[in-house]
């Protein structure tokens, strides 16, 4: 009997059709992959088996969890279920933490909840499973809040936290978006190694299909709510037969158009930034002890020029974005666009477009999608056209009669797309994306980074493109910048970086990139 | 946070002299005098001169704030112009009996209003929500002195349980004082806890929508463990202002059910000390008002620190 | 309880010294319980002897010897004597007295002491009702000793003595073993402070007071009256209740006007739909209850037509607007609406304001701002405030002031007598105010509470004859 | 497009047609009034006083034996009127000063103006009233005033406190980089996502606004006589519950249904602005 079994599920919100006739088995031990399209309906369908789904969802089908009918369970019965018997990782972390609560307390609450232990104790249990996805204690306390931490150091509290009780099932919703690829590494074995060692059920919904490759038993493949491929990893990529699937892998190694024109003229330069964050305080009257971020950061962007900002999970790179933005106070340095300092003047600032880490989060949830696009217009001092709007949403692969929905209506992909769309929208000579495709499918991001590269060409739009996939680093940026505590340790042209890494910290980033090792072969 | 509190402390002490000025200014453009107010319609001109000057209101403006200033500064308040004794006793005879009834009030209010709250909003849409929502209305909409004046008839006329009014103080003992202010505190709750209980409804539905509500259930909590350990302190700011605001009001705005339980606080005080024009007392408690609002607004903030961390950072 | 009573009062007094302030509330708590003067008022309100034994007044009228008491001790202790009496008259007088009722001590001259027991008044000119005077709370006798701090805590020569109070809360007075006359009957009294009229009706319907002075709400008395465990004492008091007219305003100086808004007024109507029934209809401004009283209240006939008439021929066909300025108390504020509502009959617009005591004090009183007002005046006999033409009416009459002044060197009683008729007339006659009604002092006590005053000759909850059945 | 889509989901929510309903019958009851009444309400008839209701009367009459029908029809003018303009005027200008204290955390714009609030908030009622018909005289005008200005620091505490942690959200620093200032993202993003609870402490005001008028009337301000109110009906008809309990029950009947109704509206018009509840269709 599987672990985990889906069939024919299913699924409408209000009305509107969202998933078809989805199955999917799962046995214990065994890793199963749901790759495809952003948009599919892979969370939704993660959802239904948590029963956690939106107002006005309505289900049919069926899904049996170790036995049980969870359709049918009651709410009891799926509360004694939620956490131990299945533990979830959600796609965006950012959101999926509690703000006034400690970390300490959130992954200790999964323990007590389920478990008979004391306070201590499970706070002992929540610091070890922090420590197992490399948040160890003393450089993270318990007593840290989620909005002390970086993007992919949230990501790994809400692993811990699935993972705390080691359920049967663990069902993982883009678990490493947020990961720079040596973390990523060390949490995918950590992963693997409950697989293999408890037994675990693994669900990983990802949009990499190296990863997905390496570490899947079996693959599904989902299109518009529907399971259109499924087979075994190591023979899939062979043995494909839906157009889908085909496209998918061929775009995974898609090389966007080379970008245009690099110029002279320096558009943003950044001289010894130094921004520290005011830190916990150890007592009540004792001075917090600041905690520095960034450190003594300077580099230079070319105008035209696509500059990659690769390095650690929490070294500090949105930091780094939010001072460059002028959003937070520097406490060195200075940073000039065009000439102008981001802090002393406000129209400095006026051509410079962000693309934040947690798009949900950074969207205004009672505004509609069209409003919440033409944002960026303000600057200019008019509205945005319908057009505008219409065509900025196609761009990115939405439809134009998105605009009228509201954001909590789109999956992940879709919100982090929406994002983009805001920020080309009024083609600013500056775009800030971090980690702006973390999120979307191969597909979609081929068709995002020629927007950007065609963009570049023709407008001369200037990129600062932070991420931790080296694949597109590789395929989209002119230039690199490593950067590791707080610092910029190596930079350089991405071939160089690439093919002769100076520092060992670079180079144990390049060797822990996941490949995709058959791909060769088919493509060949 | 000691220089922080040092700060606090600079804008208290400016705020309250800047009130200071305007309270006493206020008041100055209230129109009738204490004097003749005291001396009825039969006084001859030249009585109520001497009384005036007796009183001291014959000296300039100026004159007056400095030695109204001057007294606060060193903790006294004057002389009463009608009851001729310092302010600071009666105000702090009055104290005796509105502080623990505004602090009874509260502890109903809030005893009563959080898990109704909650109950509403656990259950939105349904019968339990509709039929909170019609009470706390009715809560709200009922004037407080007649439910009041019901309760009177109902536990002191009819049943005898408590008397109608009147306070025996705190000498005849702790429990005969808290019974003296049970139905005055119930009254005064019923109200605020209908207001609250709304605030924390609404403030614990927008909360509900939140993401990590989801993720707290993912953890295998029941739908009442999210809302007691995720979603209350989360919409507990503006519960937490209105809490504050509450308080503030209950202190001195508690005339109505003051008088219909003949209770006396500091409400009557006000009021009796405005209609007979005993400004002095009026522009103390006034200042005294003020203070205990600051004071109350300066813990909402700090609660509101506690309760979220992200408002830690820039304080 | 029998030796306990707990009195419900509507205002508490703003301090305790009866001779600073005008607050009826002092007096309602001291007067003759714990204050007494040379001469004091009976239930019934005739002047009796009070700390003076008898006296002696000189053929012209000029000169009063007072005998007083002799073993009388204040509740300090210290001894009472005639130059206490000498200490009080000559305080209330004095430059910088602030005795709200100064006017009553105007006529004296000197005050000597004689000897220990006896005092000698000597008047500047004579003076009709002296003794009377003598009698009101403003001139109880205080002593030299504790009148520093008698704003709170009064000492006097009354059969109870100043216990402890509660301020916001109540007073409690207790027995004077020591007193020079009969002892009370009760060991203490409380004086309660409620001055919500559903609090009063609560207070007494739980039984929690045994008496309410002055009960605020007349709506309420049926009830009582329906219930064997209460009485309705319903007496008078000297309360005359006027539409107050400002006879300088135009177009109130024209005596037309003014009788066509006398002629206006349904004096019933009023009593029964602002105190349900309790007052007695007059026609000026003099007490029904006193001896010389005449029934005036024919000068203006309830006459709606007669009024309209009156207007047109003044020059108001169409009536014309002015203001009502209403203070607290219930009788001005029912009344005044429907005083209003009689007005607008004859085409006289009101507007209504609503005032406090303190405003009203400020703008009609003493700011002539106004056009009509409602008050009672519950001094007693106070018809001399017509011939004081700084008063707020407004009403200069050298006629009627010759009058008065007349009446007060006056001591022949049948021509005071006369003089009085004569003075309740002319007022009538010259529709200086409009008269409604003599207010009813309506108390409620438990029915077996005996000696409680029905009747209120000065504002006193004389508390010395009062004890329980069985 | 997405007008009428709002305008058909409007019609759709049961709270808010039923609410909008409750609250129009007597914002039409204020309007018919000023033209018709059953009775004159300024006419007394002492002798017919405190009539039972009965087919003549429908409410019964008053103390003063007028009609508490034609009485609760021209009331509804001067309550619905005083507590309207006076949540109007607290939520008019205590929302924009509690946005802008805190788009100004910890600075000193948002120290004056929440110590002024404290100030204003410190003040009995009583005397802010007193102060008021001291210096304008008194009328219903000057209850809006008095009353609105004690609104003033509820809103403003109120905006401030739940304006701050939205203050700490991404999406404001979106707001932020596409250039938008303090005032603007105050009014364009703070304020939807405040609009809940200012809804619902509206409706709370509004019959709170409604009583005061009552008791400021009792002192002198507020509506004159003889024109009505309910609040100033249900404060005379205080000691005439034992004889008349009709007279407190009609106006406190009228108060309940209107602020009912509001409420209803003002929960249907908060489900209709959440887009994360709006198609539920509860
Ligand atoms: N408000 C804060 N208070 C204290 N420390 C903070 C705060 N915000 C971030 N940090 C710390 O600063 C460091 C840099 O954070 P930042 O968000 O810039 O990382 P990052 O490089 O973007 O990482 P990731 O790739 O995981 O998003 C992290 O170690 C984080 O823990
Ligand atoms: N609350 C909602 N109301 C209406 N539609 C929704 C809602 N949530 C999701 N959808 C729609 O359901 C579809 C599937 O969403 P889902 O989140 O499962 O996608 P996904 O496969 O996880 O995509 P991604 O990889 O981008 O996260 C999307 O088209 C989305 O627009
Ligand atoms: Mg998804
Ligand atoms: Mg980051």
């Amino acid at each position: 009997m599987s672990l985990l079994s889906i069939q024919d599920l299913s699924l409408s919100i209000h009305g509107t059709p969202i998933l078809d006739r989805v199955s999917i088995d799962i046995e214990p031990g065994e890793v199963c992959g749901v790759i495809g399209e952003s948009g599919s309906g892979k969370s939704l369908t993660a959802f239904s088996v948590m029963q956690l789904l939106p107002d006005g969802a309505v289900c049919s089908g069926a899904i049996r969890l170790a036995g049980t009918d969870i359709l049918q369970a009651d709410e009891q019965a799926l509360c004694n279920m939620r956490g131990k018997t299945v533990g979830m990782v959600f796609q965006e972390p950012m959101t999926a933490l509690n703000p006034v609560q400690t970390i300490g307390q959130q992954v200790a609450e999964t323990i007590r909840i389920h478990r008979k232990t004391s306070r201590a104790e499970a706070m002992a249990l929540a610091a070890e499973s922090l420590a197992r996805c490399e948040l160890p204690q003393d450089r993270f306390p318990l007593s840290r809040y989620p909005h002390e931490l970086s993007g992919g150091q949230r990501q790994r509290v809400v692993i811990a936290m699935a993972i705390a009780l080691r359920p049967k099932l663990l069902i993982a919703d883009e678990p490493t978006t947020a990961l720079d690829v040596t973390t990523q590494a060390e949490i995918l074995s950590l992963l693997k190694q409950l697989v293999t060692e408890d037994g675990m059920g693994l669900m990983l919904i990802t949009h990499d299909l190296a990863v997905v490759t390496d570490i899947a038993d079996h693959i599904v493949i989902m299109k518009t709510g529907e399971v259109v491929e499924r087979g075994r990893a190591e023979t899939l990529h062979r043995e494909m037969q839906h157009p889908y699937t085909k496209a998918l892998f061929e775009a995974s190694t898609h090389q966007p158009e080379t970008a245009g024109q690099i110029e002279d003229t320096v558009l943003l330069s950044v001289k010894n930034v130094v921004r520290d964050y005011t830190g916990a305080r150890t007592s009540l009257f004792a001075k917090p002890t600041p905690f520095r971020a960034v450190n003594d950061v300077s580099f230079n962007l070319h105008k035209g020029e696509c500059l990659g900002l690769v390095g650690e999970s929490g070294c500090g790179k949105s930091t780094l974005t939010r001072a460059i933005l002028g959003l937070d106070d520097i406490q060195g340095g200075s940073i000039k666009l065009n000439g102008l300092d981001v802090h002393a003047d406000e129209s400095a600032r006026q051509q410079m477009q962000v693309v934040f880490q947690d798009p949900y989060g950074s969207f205004n949830p009672r505004h509609k999608v069209g409003r919440l696009v033409s944002e960026p217009f303000f600057r200019l001092g008019r509205q945005a056209t319908d057009d505008e709007i219409a065509d900025s949403l196609i761009s990115v692969g939405l439809k134009a009669t998105d605009q009228d929905k509201y954001i909590h209506e789109f999956s992940g992909g879709q919100r982090q797309r929406i994002a983009i769309a805001r920020a080309l929208i009024i083609k600013p000579d500056l775009i800030i994306l971090d980690e702006a495709v973390s999120a979307l499918d191969v597909s979609i991001r081929a068709q995002i980074l020629d927007l950007l590269a065609e963009l570049s060409s023709e407008r001369g739009l200037t990129y600062l493109f932070i991420t931790h996939d080296l694949t597109v680093v590789k395929a989209i940026a002119d230039r690199v910048l490593v950067m590791q505590g707080g610092q910029i340790i190596e930079q350089g042209e991405t071939e160089t970086v690439f093919s002769a890494p100076q520092q060992d910290y670079t180079k144990k980033l390049i060797a822990a990139a996941p490949e995709l090792p058959s791909l060769e072969g088919v493509s060949a | 946070m000691l220089p922080y509190l040092i700060k606090r402390l600079g804008s208290l002490i400016v705020s309250l002299l800047v009130a200071s000025l305007v309270i006493f200014a206020c008041i100055e453009v209230v129109p009738g005098d204490p004097a003749s107010f005291m001396l009825g319609i039969n006084a001859q001109p030249d009585t109520v001169d001497a009384l005036r000057e007796e009183l001291g209101l014959n000296q300039t403006i100026a004159q007056r704030y400095m030695s109204w200033i001057t007294g606060l500064l060193t903790g006294d308040m004057g002389t009463s112009y009608t009851y001729r004794s310092p302010v600071s006793d009666i105000v702090a005879d009055r104290l005796q009996v509105s502080l623990p009834l505004a602090l009874y009030a509260l502890a109903l209010t809030v005893l009563v209003a959080f898990p109704v709250g909650v109950l509403a909003a656990a259950r939105r849409g349904s019968a339990t929500d509709l039929s909170v929502m019609g009470v706390t209305q009715l809560g709200i909409a009922v004037p407080n002195f007649w439910f009041a004046i019901l309760m009177v008839i109902v536990f002191a006329i009819n049943l005898g349980w408590f008397s109608a009014g009147g306070f025996p103080g705190w000498d005849a003992g702790f429990f005969a004082g808290l019974k003296a202010l049970t139905l005055p505190a119930v009254a005064l709750a019923l109200p605020q806890a209908s207001i609250l209980a709304r605030v924390m409804r609404s403030s614990l539905l927008d909360t509900l929508s939140e993401d990590y509500i989801r993720s707290a259930r993912a953890k295998g909590l029941t739908k009442r463990q999210v809302m007691w350990r995720h979603a209350l302190r989360n919409a507990m700011i503006p519960v937490l202002t209105i809490i504050g605001l509450q308080f503030s009001f209950l202190l001195a705005g508690a005339i109505i059910i003051e008088n219909v339980f003949f209770l006396p606080g500091l409400g009557r005080l006000v009021f009796q000390a405005i209609t007979q024009r005993d400004l002095i007392v009026v522009e103390s408690v006034v200042m005294l008002l003020v203070f205990a609002v600051i004071l109350v607004n300066f813990l909402v903030d700090l609660a509101y620190a506690w309760v979220d961390p992200r408002l830690r950072a820039r304080s | 309880n029998t030796t306990e009573v707990t009195v419900g009062l509507q205002l508490e007094p703003p301090h305790l010294d009866p001779t600073s302030a005008a607050a009826g509330a002092i007096d309602q708590v001291l007067y003759s319980n714990v204050f007494e003067g040379l001469t004091r008022f009976g239930p019934d309100g005739s002047v009796n002897a009070g700390l003076a034994e008898s006296w002696d007044i000189s053929e012209d009228g000029l000169t009063y010897t007072f005998k007083l008491r002799s073993g009388v001790t204040f509740h300090d202790g210290t001894s009472f004597g005639s130059e206490d009496v000498v200490f009080s008259l000559d305080r209330a007088r004095a430059e910088d007295s602030t005795n709200a009722q100064k006017a009553l001590f105007a006529g004296i001259e000197s005050v000597e002491a004689v000897d220990a027991t006896t005092v000698k008044v000597t008047l500047k000119s004579p003076q009709g009702n002296f003794l009377f005077n003598m009698a009101w709370g403003d001139a109880v006798i205080v002593a030299e000793e504790s009148i520093a701090d008698i704003k709170s805590n009064p000492v006097g020569t009354g059969a109870f003595r100043f216990g402890d109070w509660k301020q916001g809360d109540s007073i409690t007075l207790t027995r004077n073993a020591d007193y020079w006359g009969d002892a009370a009957a009760l060991e203490s009294a409380t004086f309660k402070f409620i001055s919500e009229p559903t609090a009063a009706f609560a207070a007494m319907m739980a039984e929690d007071i045994d008496a309410f002075y002055s009960y605020p709400a007349p709506e309420n008395l049926a009830q009582f009256e329906a219930d064997p465990r209460f009485t309705v004492l319903a007496g008078n008091t000297e309360g005359e209740t006027i539409l107050a007219i400002n006879n300088k305003m135009e177009p109130f100086n024209d005596v037309r006007v003014r009788k066509a808004v006398s002629m206006a007024i349904d004096r019933q109507a009023i009593i029964d739909g602002a105190m349900f029934g309790y007052g007695t209809p007059i026609g000026s401004h003099f007490a029904p209850h006193h001896p010389d009283y005449i029934d005036l209240t024919g000068n203006a006939p309830f006459d709606p037509e007669a009024a309209k008439a009156l207007l047109a021929e003044a020059g108001y066909p169409d009536g014309f607007t002015t203001t009502l300025k209403l203070p607290p108390p219930s009788y001005a504020r029912r009344g005044g609406e429907i005083i209003a509502a009689q007005l607008r009959a004859i085409g006289v617009e009101t507007e209504i304001s609503n005032l406090e005591w303190a405003q009203w004090l400020e703008q009609a009183f003493r700011g002539y701002d106004y056009g009509l007002t409602i008050v009672s005046h519950t001094e007693p006999m106070d018809i001399g405030i017509y011939a004081r033409a700084e008063y707020y009416f407004q009403y200069d009459n050298a006629d009627f002031q010759a009058l008065i002044d007349k009446l007060s060197v006056e001591t022949d009683p049948a021509m005071r007598s006369d003089l009085l008729k004569q003075a309740q007339t002319t007022i009538s006659e010259d529709y200086v105010n409009g008269y409604l009604f003599q207010l009813a002092l309506t108390s409620v006590v438990n029915a077996k509470l005996n000696g409680f005053w029905k009747d209120a000759p000065t504002q006193a909850v004389d508390l010395t004859a009062v004890s329980w059945s069985e | 497009m997405a007008e009428t889509g709002f305008l058909k989901s409007a019609v759709r929510s049961r709270n808010l047609m039923l609410g909008l309903a409750l609250t129009s019958v007597f914002a039409i009851a204020a309007l018919v009034s000023l033209i018709w009444t059953p009775y004159d309400v300024t006419v007394l008839d002492i002798a017919s006083k405190l009539k039972s209701p009965s087919a003549e009367h429908l409410f019964g009459t008053d103390h003063f034996g007028r009609d508490t029908f034609s009485m609760v029809m021209v009331g509804a003018q001067t309550s619905i009127a005083v507590a309207f303009i006076a949540v109007g005027i607290g939520i008019g200008l205590g929302v924009p000063l509690g946005l802008a204290a805190a788009a100004n955390r910890g600075g000193w714009l948002d120290e004056v103006i929440m110590r002024g609030n404290d100030l204003v908030f410190a003040f009995p009622s009583l005397l802010i009233a007193i102060m008021i018909t001291a210096v304008f005289g008194p009328s219903a005008v000057n209850a809006i005033i008095a009353i609105g200005i004690f609104n003033i620091p509820v809103f403003a505490r109120l905006s401030r406190g739940a304006a701050l942690p939205l203050w700490t959200r991404e999406f404001i620093l979106s707001a932020r980089v596409a250039g938008k200032g303090a005032t603007r993202i105050s009014a364009e993003h703070i304020l939807p996502n405040i609009t809940n609870l200012l809804i619902v402490q509206g409706t709370i005001q509004f019959s709170l606004g409604i009583l005061a008028e009552a008791g400021l009337s009792y002192v002198g301000l507020g509506a004159q006589p003889p024109t009505p109110s309910w609040g100033r009906m249900l404060a005379e008809s205080q000691t005439l519950i034992s004889i008349a309990p009709h007279l407190a029950l009609f106006p406190g009947f009228a108060i309940l249904l209107t602020v009912l109704g509001l409420n209803l509206a003002g929960d249907g018009l908060r489900d209709l602005l959440d887009p994360r509840i709006r198609r539920t269709g509860r």
